[in-house]
This record gives structure tokens, C-alpha cells and sequence, in this order.
């Protein structure tokens, strides 16, 4: 029996469909017309018909790859309604955690908000733009305006999921550490001072 | 037969056997001794015998084959059974059961040739897939961190800063410090170590206040390391590693020695 | 419609399948049953008749393709039929040579599993660690454990590829040698000896 789209004896024609087939999955990235129909030593009109027959059949319900024609060359790719079920096998999950420097770049900018960047990498004494990134990222801090100052540098502060995820209500529940710790470390200071003279 | 023999041709002593065996056609059940240690060891003198690791194999063969042959040669053995023991019979186990593996070898080579054909695809994850990034769950992320602990955190920062800048030293305005010197950094190890025998890498590191003194320190433990007064033991990989400190190690220390460091 | 074989309901079933081949596409290396059956959200029994089911669809004339399964994971590869046109496309997979030493000693050890190397060299009567480390090399064979004995000798076992190599799915299925093999043995010596007589 000849299949009539392709003019290939329909025996035949399945052994076609199966050796493109190994030949699209094992290159992985596309190969050309050419290529293919050198492969399975037909003529490039009869193999672009073949192919386009099968990428009807990869259509099917069934099938979780599909061919993809680039410029007369044909790559087989996932379908993209499966990516979510990829998401899952191919993503390593990755422990999102706090790091040291996070912490102590959001406990800055807890405590000294609104603040520049330039201003909690004096504090720290390193970089701090990758920390600052990332605690955007996690929707902890956020833009909340720009310094009147050369440069215009901008201002971080703690967002309303950060004292949601804390549980206060206000910035004004954060244990106070400021008032005394600066009045502490002024009277060490001094007293330091004191000693030595 | 002008036996010219690579050795290269047999496995081993066992393989030679078995060939002599088949040459035969031998019942492997009923070696003739006498018969094929005269072939094994005209063999064994073709052989060349530069290789001396090859040779001491066939060797060990050729003695375990003359043994069976005297033993051949007197009243048989009897097991507690009272069956008489047949002085070729451990050989034999040895024979077929390399005999199996080899025939297990060939099964295995016809595999890998048919296996050969399967032509397999790499990963290719389409980049959708390969930039996803898991949302972030910040109950998760937040888990165990208190407002008090942050409060703390913040305290730290701070009084490290404080430790920076040192309010005597900088009311003199520029001051180079003096470098960090290995004799003090050993000494001030040494000190330590003595007072808490055992302690973390890590918290010996605290200490520090600036990379160079860091380095220092570091340099200091490795050299305690290698004398011996120390040593080192880590948990797991990029565990805290521990430090121990070696009473019993003699090597004396004294601050001059220790300025040869520097 | 529920499918007998996997008790799944025949449109789901479908939209399973073709997750599952979207994944072995996707990752081409070998993946393990607990991924999958997390990645399509079915516990391990059920995924595992599936990938079964798929398996005999993948035996179909058109398909080129084909899941190998290897000790509880799986893997696509192209069937061997079509190896003849694939490397008139692809680049022949650069495939070890192996000595008849080598096969020897990985026989042993794919049967003994695990094996020292002191027992290896037992019933070959020679030694083998050229061929033991050159077997590692090839990742055919590695390090399992130590044996609980003097001087706590390094144990050896097959690897996965091992598995692929040889186109086995389990060690299981290895080439039944033992005492069928030795009577063969028992009878083909007989024989030969009937001859001479």
C-alpha cells in the first residue's frame, strides 16, 4: 500500500518515520533537509514529505516532543505544555536561605531605613550590592525614593511584607536598639579615650 | 613442535591450561598430571622470560601442578568421610570456574556490540525550563530568624564597626599600622591553644580583625600543623575544622626561634 | 475510560505519557523512578506500569526511539536498527576497546559483585589491577565500599554504565552463568571424550 501524501510504500515508510526519528533525537540540535534525506537515501522532496507527515503524528495527545522545522532544518524540542512536569525533574531545588551578609545588610536597613547602599557598605565595610539584590528579590526591602546628594543614590527601606513576615505592625515595634546603643558606644568611646590620656 | 610462545597469547596460568586441555582434549574431570605438566612446562621454558611479574605466575602454577603430580604418586588422602581425595580436584575447580567466566566474557563481549548501536542524546533543557527559579517561600526563608535576633545582628554590625574605628587612632589621623607579624601570631596561637586544648578553627579566626591578620593566623595554624603541635580534624567537608593542641609533641618553641618566621 | 494496566484514566494516561517522554527527552541521561513519578505527581507503582505501557508503544515500527530501563531508572536511546543511518548523521560514540583481560575481570565482577580485587585475582590467577583501574576508567566498574576484613581491601561493582553498556536492565538479568553453564561444560568434555575413545 502507498501512502498517498508521501508516494512511500506504507511499510516502508514507517521504517522512514522511525530512522528520522533516532536521527532528530540523537543530534539533539537541528539538522538539515539535506542531511536527513542523504540518511535515509531519498530524494529531499520525498524526505521533507515525510517529515511533514510525521510531525503531524508527533500532534498527537500522546507524544511529549514535537518537530520543529528552522529553515529547512528540523530539531526535535519538549512541547511547552510539559514544562512544569520538567521544572521538576530538571531544576535541582536550590535552598533559598538567608546568608550572613543578608542579614546583616537587612538588619541595617531595619534599623536605619531609609538608606542608601553607599551607606550600609560603609557600615559593613564591604559590597553589599549582591545582598541588597537579593533581599529585593525576596520582596523584604524595597526602592523608596533617592537621596538628595550627588549621584541621587537611591533609598531602601523594609516593605509591608517585612513586618508582615516578622509579625509587627509598625517599624516603631522593632526592639529599639538604636538610641541606647549609640548613647553605649559613645560613652566606650569616650571612657577609651579617658584611659589613655 | 617448536613451541615459540608469547605469553601475550594465554591470560594467565589458568588460560594456558585450559588451552592445553582443549588441545587435548582432555576430560577437564581427568586431567591426565603426568602429560600436561610436561606440555605446561615446556611452555613455561619457551616462554620469554624477561618479564619477570608474568613469568612468577606461571611459575606458582607450574610448582602447584609438580605437587599434584607427587601427590599422584602416593596412597591417596581420605576425607573425614573416608573418600579418597583426588589431589587434582581444587585444580579443577579453579579450571572451570575460570573456564565460566571466560565463556561469561564472550556472552558479555556479544552484548556490547548489539548494546553498541543505541545512540543515546544529551540533556538539552529548554532554556525556559533552565531559568525558572523556585518562588520564594518566605516563611521558609524567615524560619528561626526572631526581631530579636536581628536586633542582635544589628548590634554586632555595629560594635564590629565601632572596633574599626578605633576612636584613639584615628583622633591621630593617618597611622600605618604595623604589619602582622608570624612570631606574634604564633605565640598568640600557642597561648591559646595551651589555655583551650581543643577549639574551632573558626573561632580562633574571630579574633581577627583584618584580612592580613587573617592570613596570618591561617599561615601560623598550618605551621603549628606541620611540626606537630597541632592537629587538625574536620567533621564533614566545610564542617568547622577543629584544632587540637599535642601535649606530648617536645618540639620547644622559644620567642627567638619563632622570629626566624618573620 | 480507565486503562487496565495502569489504572489510570485513559486522557490523563496520554497526557502522562507524553509528560514522561517530554522528561527522558528533555534530560537524555538516565532518570530515576522517584523523579519521575514526582515530576507527573503519581506515586512510584503507578509510574512505574506506566513507563511499562509506554515502553511497548515505543516498540511500534515508526518510532526510532525506545526507554531503557536501568535498575529502577530510565533512559532513552535510539533502537538499533537505525544505527546504519545515524552514523551516516551522527558521529560514532567513541566505544573503549576491551581486552579479552578486561572482559574477563569485568565478568568476575559483574557476577561476584562485590569483589576485591584480591578475589579477582584469585580466579584469574594473575594480577588485575591494570585491568581493574583501566575498567574504572572507562566507568564500567566502581568503588562500592570496603570489605570488612585486614587491611579493609576496596570493594567493586558495576556501574549504570555498566547496565547501558551491555544492554542489560538489571543485574538480574544477566546472562544466567552458573550451573547450567558448568553442566554444558561437564557435558561438552564428555563428549569430546566419547570422540576419543
Amino acid at each position: 500500500m502507498i501512502n498517498p501524501q508521501t508516494g512511500v510504500e506504507e511499510v516502508e515508510l514507517e521504517r522512514l518515520e522511525a530512522a528520522i526519528e533516532a536521527i532528530l533525537f540523537t543530534m539533539g540540535n537541528s539538522v538539515e533537509l539535506s542531511k536527513i534525506a542523504a540518511a535515509i537515501e531519498h530524494d529531499e522532496e520525498t524526505t521533507r514529505k515525510i517529515i511533514r507527515n510525521l510531525m503531524l503524528k508527533y500532534d498527537r495527545a500522546d507524544r511529549g516532543i514535537k518537530i520543529l522545522e528552522l529553515e529547512g532544518s528540523y530539531q526535535l524540542c519538549t512541547k511547552e505544555e510539559y514544562f512544569e512536569q520538567l521544572i521538576r525533574v530538571a531544576s535541582q531545588p536550590k535552598r533559598q536561605a538567608l546568608t550572613e551578609t543578608m542579614l546583616e545588610t537587612l538588619s541595617i536597613i531595619a534599623y536605619k531605613q531609609p538608606i542608601t547602599r553607599i551607606e550600609i557598605e560603609k557600615i559593613r565595610g564591604v559590597k553589599s550590592d549582591h545582598a541588597v539584590n537579593r533581599l529585593i528579590e525576596y520582596g523584604l526591602i524595597e526602592e523608596v525614593g533617592r537621596l538628595d546628594a550627588p549621584g541621587r543614590p537611591i533609598l531602601f527601606a523594609t516593605t509591608e511584607e517585612f513586618l508582615r513576615s516578622f509579625g509587627i505592625s509598625s517599624l516603631g515595634d522593632l526592639p529599639q536598639a538604636s538610641p541606647e546603643m549609640v548613647e553605649e558606644f559613645k560613652e566606650e568611646a569616650e571612657e577609651e579615650i579617658e584611659v589613655e590620656t | 613442535m617448536g613451541i615459540s610462545v608469547k605469553l601475550e597469547m594465554f591470560e594467565g596460568p589458568l588460560d594456558l591450561l585450559l588451552h592445553l586441555i582443549d588441545k587435548n582434549k582432555i576430560d577437564i574431570y581427568d586431567i591426565p598430571i603426568v602429560e600436561i605438566t610436561a606440555q605446561y612446562m615446556e611452555y613455561v621454558n619457551a616462554m620469554d622470560h624477561q618479564d619477570l611479574d608474568v613469568i612468577s605466575e606461571f611459575l606458582v602454577m607450574a610448582a602447584t601442578l609438580l605437587d599434584i603430580k607427587s601427590r599422584m604418586l602416593l596412597p591417596p588422602d581420605e576425607d573425614e568421610e573416608g573418600e579418597e581425595i583426588d589431589p587434582r580436584e581444587e585444580l579443577v575447580e579453579r579450571l572451570l570456574e575460570y573456564k565460566m567466566y571466560k565463556a561469561m566474557a564472550q556472552e558479555l563481549k556479544d552484548r556490547l556490540t548489539d548494546a553498541g548501536q543505541h545512540l543515546y542524546k544529551p540533556p538539552t533543557v529548554p532554556p525556559e525550563v533552565a531559568k525558572y527559579e523556585e518562588p520564594v517561600d518566605l516563611n521558609r526563608l524567615l524560619d528561626g530568624l526572631t526581631l530579636r535576633k536581628l536586633e542582635d545582628i544589628f548590634r554586632q554590625v555595629m560594635q564590629r564597626r565601632e572596633d574599626k574605628i578605633d576612636p584613639i587612632r584615628s583622633s591621630f589621623g593617618n597611622i600605618r599600622k604595623d604589619p602582622v607579624r608570624l612570631s606574634d601570631k604564633l605565640l598568640h596561637v600557642i597561648d591559646y591553644a595551651q589555655k583551650s586544648p581543643r577549639f574551632s578553627f573558626r573561632s580562633l579566626l574571630e579574633q581577627s580583625r583584618e584580612k592580613p591578620e587573617v592570613v596570618v593566623t591561617f599561615l601560623a595554624v598550618l605551621e603549628l600543623i606541620k611540626i606537630g603541635k597541632l592537629s587538625v580534624a574536620q567533621e564533614k567537608i566545610f564542617a568547622d575544622i577543629l584544632l587540637e593542641w599535642n601535649p606530648d609533641n617536645t618540639i620547644e618553641l622559644r620567642k627567638e626561634d619563632l622570629e626566624q618566621y618573620d
